[in-house]
């Protein structure tokens, strides 16, 4: 069951612009499948397959990686997430708005996909601290 | 009081908002005060959704057979407003979770009154 | 390159945010170096804005090149400039003070204090630049969440208070939400330079007095003005020192800045004077919140706690500026927003390395410091004396002209609680000051010589109390080039 | 005509580079008390050098930066202010020599903190009479408030602690009030700066005047210890001599005597304050604290304790030749605050060598004291009778000039309160003086004086005031520059 929420949650960060959904809803989508996993298939083996740490480092990078995205415009001349001036050269304006829009979409997802995760995690903990 | 009916979806927020009040400073278990605090935040969002609305508008997404008129869409900008500040919904009450987990390690209960005494020593 | 700076500042400090981060788990050291190195960058930006402000009138810069009333959009008037350099210029100061973990927050593992304090200048730095309305919310949640986790990292005790912080603060943050949705709904527009237009063709409708007072008390609980202050002692006193300072210098000061920025622009005094005097209630609220601060901080014997109800009392002092709602009231709240962070968070970091040097909060026993920590202790008097407003130090300058101020209103009343705050604060510095320079008994005398701070917990102190003596001279400039052009259309 | 030159500057920064060295040599006494000499002798060097330039009208004036919107941080040296100036640092050196025996004598703990606030306190009192407008005076003056606390609770005993308290109490209320009026009278004029004659426009009404005026006068009261606000004074005598004879003999009280005058002469302006008959009440006060401050004087036993009495009493002199609005009565008083200053800094001088050498504190036991130290009870001689009004020494001078500054306006009145407390004044210093010298000692031994650097001030202090009673334009020429104030000032009647 967990693969198929996953798919679900992608789908739905990357039909973001005009459909309902988007980069948030998505990321909470894929939160779920596997907190859903984490709930049904106990602690031990969804550890394994999922360590919290990678967690963490997932959500972190994503968000990196948005700012990143957000930024490289700025070098190019354009606003801050101005993506009209990304530098892939041969499409219009208007398209490289809307591959530049997709892919901060993209980052959002996994940065709210990895630190949904990591607050789950932090409130389940096991050991005492 | 004719009226009162076309309203009626302000008196239900009202409600809320007081429900989430009486819940953050009425109540005793802290964590009695987190839900209250999300009924709240969820008052006011549906006071933003309720706000945006047009009888007869559809989802703001644009299909070919409605045209681009505005009137039959309903207003897009409160929807996305909330989706924010759900954020940050969620946000505070992931602090307020971790910061309770903390308080109950420490005086491993959650009722405020008890917690200030042992806070006391 | 130089356009783009407005957005540069609140990113800098992200990307420097998550580099701490990163570089925590290599090597403390380094992500205390990179936090520096973040805050200072911001620091840089914000004074070449400045500079650029200056020089050709005030921009302003569209996220993703979206016109106003649709994009984000940040606004760079000569205040905002005076704002982000208070920020950033304390921000940096105040982590140049070395906390090593579990140094003087119980913090077991190492603790995200660096990038959790450079989050927090981000939202602080957002919510002066943006000149939208949601944009504000939006950081000003960022900033305060910040501050809900930074204030519980000074342990358990710290804990409580944090969330009874967190429980007042989202109140305000809702009731700021509000009203912001009851202006929505009825002018269309959520930025500022809009709404200033739009307003006036419809302001008598019962929503837009509705919004405007929820805003305000929204900001009120925020920025813990006299009947909500009730989480502010607690909070400032159980945190941390450095984040104490932080706290009290900057945080409660960008709430107060933002109600200013809505006065000014968004609700010009006139249309609030006439239909619901809320500058006259902000006013009276602020000079009874002096009082009551003052008064309060006479009452306390935790070093901390004294100084937390006494910024309750110059949170009164920026509010009374607020309520008067003319020229120099307004340049004097404001100048007091300067000299109140850079006086409180120097008094905030004495506070702290005292109780790290010799473990002592409590007032009482603060005898014959001075011949033990000269330097803190000196630099300790020039705080306390400014606080009180003796001339030569900044917080005698914006007394001054929120004394003008009080005189142009003829608001006698004003004036004589200003004047009584004075005496207020003398007492309860002078108490200290007494206890400090007085030998006392002979222990102190004959057995410890003076060993100071180390070196690099006294530098930021330092840096502060000159900052304070040098405030004096630059008031001038600041408030001619800076304020003045602002606050002068009222 | 006003020459800008950095001589006023430099004046004032003197002290504040002194304090550096004095605090760098903390450790090695002799070159620290070195350094406060050199300052003390620089400074009155500096002083005198711009005394001609003063006497023909010339004022050296600085403009250095600007504080507030219309308001500079701005100094100008007129007569009223050199005269103030003359005396501070006259009498600092002198007083520098003295504490330096006096220290020594009695082996005082923390000497350092004690030379480095005193030369803070002499910079700020410079500063005072150098300013040349209200907002620069104000922040010396409240500099001068938080400058001498730490000398008034040098002690460090519970009872120096309560004394400051009291002290700094009394002197911050002081300064708000005078805030207050500072900053309405920005309000009505628009400007801070001192003109002779007064800058408050004719078209202020009546009651904003009033209101000034009582502003100014409780303000300045408070330093000036005029009666209801005098208490500090007499509490602030358990601090060590040196410190009550400059300070509360010359520095902090006679700038808020200095201050008035300013505000009297400068600010309100002589026509105002007569179209009111505002100077009436002022002179009404002036003479009541005369004559209670004798009369309290009377049953002080503790020397110093009278000795402050007596200084309440005279500075009431001041107000009441200035508050008389009379050519010979602005001279009078003037010319009073120098005379006075020497002569009760010789008295508090005197007071510190009794104790230094003999321990005593109390008047009672001085039985027969003229004959153990002849050289200290002689200058205390002259002094108390100059003091008292008698000829041939500086008192009576300007004494003789406020008697004839009240004949001129026909107020006999205060003319007959000024030659009471002559009397009065004759009858708490003369029992002194007869027990020192007719009584017989009670415990015998020899000759036994002070040490010699605080007999040589003593002496000092005691000839000058006897020089300037024979010719008052001796030295620093003083009758000119008193006369040219009074003449500024009092023109437009």
């Amino acid at each position: 069951m967990v693969p198929f929420i996953q798919l679900f949650g992608l789908y739905v960060i990357f039909h973001g612009h005009y459909s309902p959904g988007g980069g948030f809803q998505g990321g909470v989508l894929l939160a779920t499948s596997i907190i859903v996993h984490r709930l049904c298939m106990g602690y031990k083996e969804s550890y394994a397959k999922f360590p919290p740490q990678r967690a963490y480092m997932i959500g972190a990078i994503g968000m990196f990686l948005f700012v990143l995205t957000a930024l490289t415009p700025v070098f190019f001349g354009g606003a801050f997430l101005d993506f009209s001036f990304l530098p892939i050269p041969r499409l219009e304006p208007a398209e490289l708005r809307y591959y530049g829009i997709l892919i901060a979409e993209i980052w959002i997802g996994i940065a709210v996909f990895g630190s949904l995760l990591v607050i789950f995690d932090k409130l389940t903990e096991r050991r005492g601290g | 009081m004719t009226d009162i009916t076309i309203h009626y979806s302000y008196i239900i927020i009202i409600i809320l908002l007081a429900i989430g009040l009486y819940g953050m400073l009425g109540k005793r278990n802290l964590i009695k005060k987190c839900i209250g605090l999300t009924i709240f935040q969820t008052a006011i969002f549906l006071f933003f959704i309720e706000g945006g609305l047009k009888d007869g508008g559809t989802v703001p997404v644009i299909d070919p057979s409605l045209g681009v008129e505005a009137i039959n869409y309903i207003n897009p900008l409160p929807h996305v407003m909330i989706l924010t500040a759900i954020v940050v919904s969620t946000a505070t009450t992931g602090v307020a979770m971790a910061l309770l987990l903390k308080i109950y390690r420490k005086y491993n209960s959650l009722e405020e009154d008890v917690i200030m005494e042992r806070m006391k020593e | 390159m130089i356009e783009h700076l407005p957005a540069l500042i609140p990113v800098s400090l992200i990307l420097f945010a998550f580099l701490a981060g990163f570089l925590r788990l290599v090597n403390p050291r380094l992500s205390r170096y990179s936090a520096i190195l973040g805050a200072l960058t911001a620091f840089v930006f914000s004074i070449v804005v400045t500079i650029d402000v200056l020089k050709n009138g005030s921009i302003s810069y569209h996220f993703g090149n979206w016109p106003p009333p649709y994009g984000i959009e940040f606004v760079l008037d000569t205040l905002t400039c005076f704002m982000v350099l208070v920020i950033t210029g304390i921000g940096s100061t105040l982590l140049m003070f070395p906390t090593k973990p579990g140094f003087m927050i119980d913090e077991q593992q190492q603790s995200p204090l660096y990038t959790l304090v450079l989050l927090l200048l981000t939202g602080l730095c957002g919510m002066v630049l943006s000149g939208d309305l949601f944009n504000v919310y939006v950081f000003m949640e960022i900033s305060s969440l910040t501050t809900f986790a930074l204030v519980s990292l000074g342990g358990p005790k710290a804990a409580v208070a944090s969330f009874r912080y967190l429980i007042m603060a989202s109140i305000g943050a809702c009731c700021y939400l509000l009203g912001l949705g009851f202006i929505f709904f009825t002018v269309g527009s959520v930025n500022m330079a809009d709404v200033l237009q739009l307003l006036p063709a419809v302001y008598d409708s019962p929503s837009i007095i509705g919004g405007a007072l929820l805003m305000i008390t929204g900001l009120g609980l925020k920025m813990a003005l006299f009947p909500f202050h009730t989480w502010l002692p607690d909070a400032h006193s159980y945190a941390p020192p450095i984040v104490a300072a932080l706290l009290a210098a900057v945080q409660i000061e960008t709430s107060a800045y933002i109600a200013i920025r809505l006065l000014l622009n968004v609700f010009t005094p006139a249309l609030m004077s006439d239909l619901l005097p809320i500058t006259q209630i902000i006013g009276w609220l602020g000079a009874a919140g002096i009082i009551f601060g003052s008064v309060m901080a006479i009452a306390q014997t935790n070093f901390k706690r004294m100084l937390a109800y006494s910024t309750v009392a110059q949170v009164g002092f920026v509010t009374l500026g607020l309520g008067l709602a003319n020229p120099l009231g307004m340049v004097g709240g404001i100048l007091h927003i300067l000299a109140h962070a850079l006086m409180k968070s120097c008094l905030f970091l004495v506070a702290g390395s005292i109780s790290h040097h010799s473990g002592i909060t409590n007032i009482q026993d603060f005898q014959g410091l001075g011949r033990r920590m000269p330097w803190t202790m000196a630099a300790f008097t020039v705080a306390a004396l400014s606080m009180i407003g003796i001339p030569p130090t900044a917080g005698f300058f914006s007394k001054w002209y929120l004394l003008l101020g009080s005189l142009d209103n003829n608001n006698w009343v004003f004036l004589v609680v200003i004047l009584a705050s004075t005496l207020l604060n003398a007492i309860y510095f002078f108490r200290l000051i007494e206890k400090i320079y007085s030998p006392g008994d002979a222990q102190v005398e004959a057995g410890t010589q003076s060993k100071d701070l180390p070196k690099n917990m006294l530098v930021p102190i330092i840096i502060l109390a000159v900052a304070i003596l040098l405030m004096g001279a630059v008031s001038v400039w600041l408030v001619n080039n800076l304020l003045m052009p602002v606050v002068g259309g009222l | 005509m006003v020459t800008t030159s950095y001589m006023p500057l430099a004046a004032i920064l003197i002290s504040l580079v002194a304090i550096i060295f004095i605090i760098a040599l903390s450790k090695k006494p002799n070159l620290r008390e070195a350094v406060t000499i050199l300052a003390a002798i620089g400074k009155l060097a500096i002083i005198l050098s711009m005394l001609p330039a003063v006497l023909d009208s010339r004022y050296p004036a600085l403009n250095l930066i600007d504080l507030a919107p219309g308001i500079q941080f701005a100094l100008k040296v007129d007569e009223a202010g050199m005269i103030f100036a003359l005396l501070a640092s006259a009498l600092w050196l002198v007083t520098s020599f003295y504490s330096i025996g006096y220290m020594r004598k009695l082996d005082e703990k923390r000497q350092t903190r004690f030379y480095a606030s005193f030369a803070l306190c002499l910079s700020s009192t410079i500063g005072i009479a150098f300013s040349a407008n209200l907002f620069t005076f104000y922040i010396f003056f409240e500099v001068l408030t938080i400058a001498t606390y730490p000398l008034v609770t040098h002690e460090g005993t519970e009872e120096a602690l309560k004394a400051g308290r009291k002290y700094l109490a009394y002197l911050l209320t002081g300064g708000v009030v005078l805030l207050a009026a500072i900053v309405y009278t920005y309000q009505i004029t628009g400007t801070l700066d001192f003109q002779a004659g007064g800058i408050l426009s004719t078209d202020t009404l009546p009651f904003q005047i009033a209101i000034l005026f009582s502003l100014f006068v409780v303000g300045f009261g408070f330093k000036s210890a005029i009666m209801p606000l005098h208490s500090w004074l007499p509490s602030a005598m358990v601090a060590p001599t040196p410190v009550s004879a400059l300070l509360h003999a010359v520095a902090v009280v006679k700038a808020g005597v200095f201050g008035m005058i300013r505000a009297v002469g400068f600010i309100l302006g002589p026509e105002t304050i007569n179209s009111l008959g505002l100077s009436g009440i002022l002179s009404i006060a002036a003479g009541i604290t005369i004559i209670v401050a004798s009369l309290l004087a009377f049953h002080q036993d503790n020397l110093k304790l009278r000795l402050a009495y007596s200084t309440i009493g005279h500075l009431s002199y001041i107000i009441l030749g200035v508050s008389l609005l009379s050519q010979a009565g602005w001279t009078g008083g003037v010319m009073h605050m120098f005379n006075h200053g020497v002569m009760k800094i010789t008295l508090f001088l005197c007071a510190g060598a009794i104790f230094v050498a003999h321990r005593y504190t109390n008047i009672s036991q001085l039985n027969g004291i003229g004959r153990k130290m002849p050289i200290t009870m002689a200058a205390f001689t002259i002094a108390s009778l100059g003091l008292a009004g008698i000829p041939p020494i500086a008192g009576f001078v300007s004494k003789f000039l406020i008697v004839q500054g009240t004949m001129d306006n026909e107020q006999f009145v205060y003319a007959a309160v000024i030659l009471l407390s002559g009397l009065l004044n004759a009858g708490y210093f003369f029992p002194i003086v007869y027990r020192a010298f007719f009584k017989k000692p009670a415990s015998g031994g020899g000759v036994k004086e002070a040490p010699y650097l605080m007999l040589i001030p003593i002496v000092v202090t005691g000839a000058l005031s006897l020089l300037l009673g024979i010719f008052p334009n001796a030295i620093f020429n003083l009758y000119d520059l008193a006369s040219s104030v009074a003449q500024l000032v009092m023109g437009g009647l």
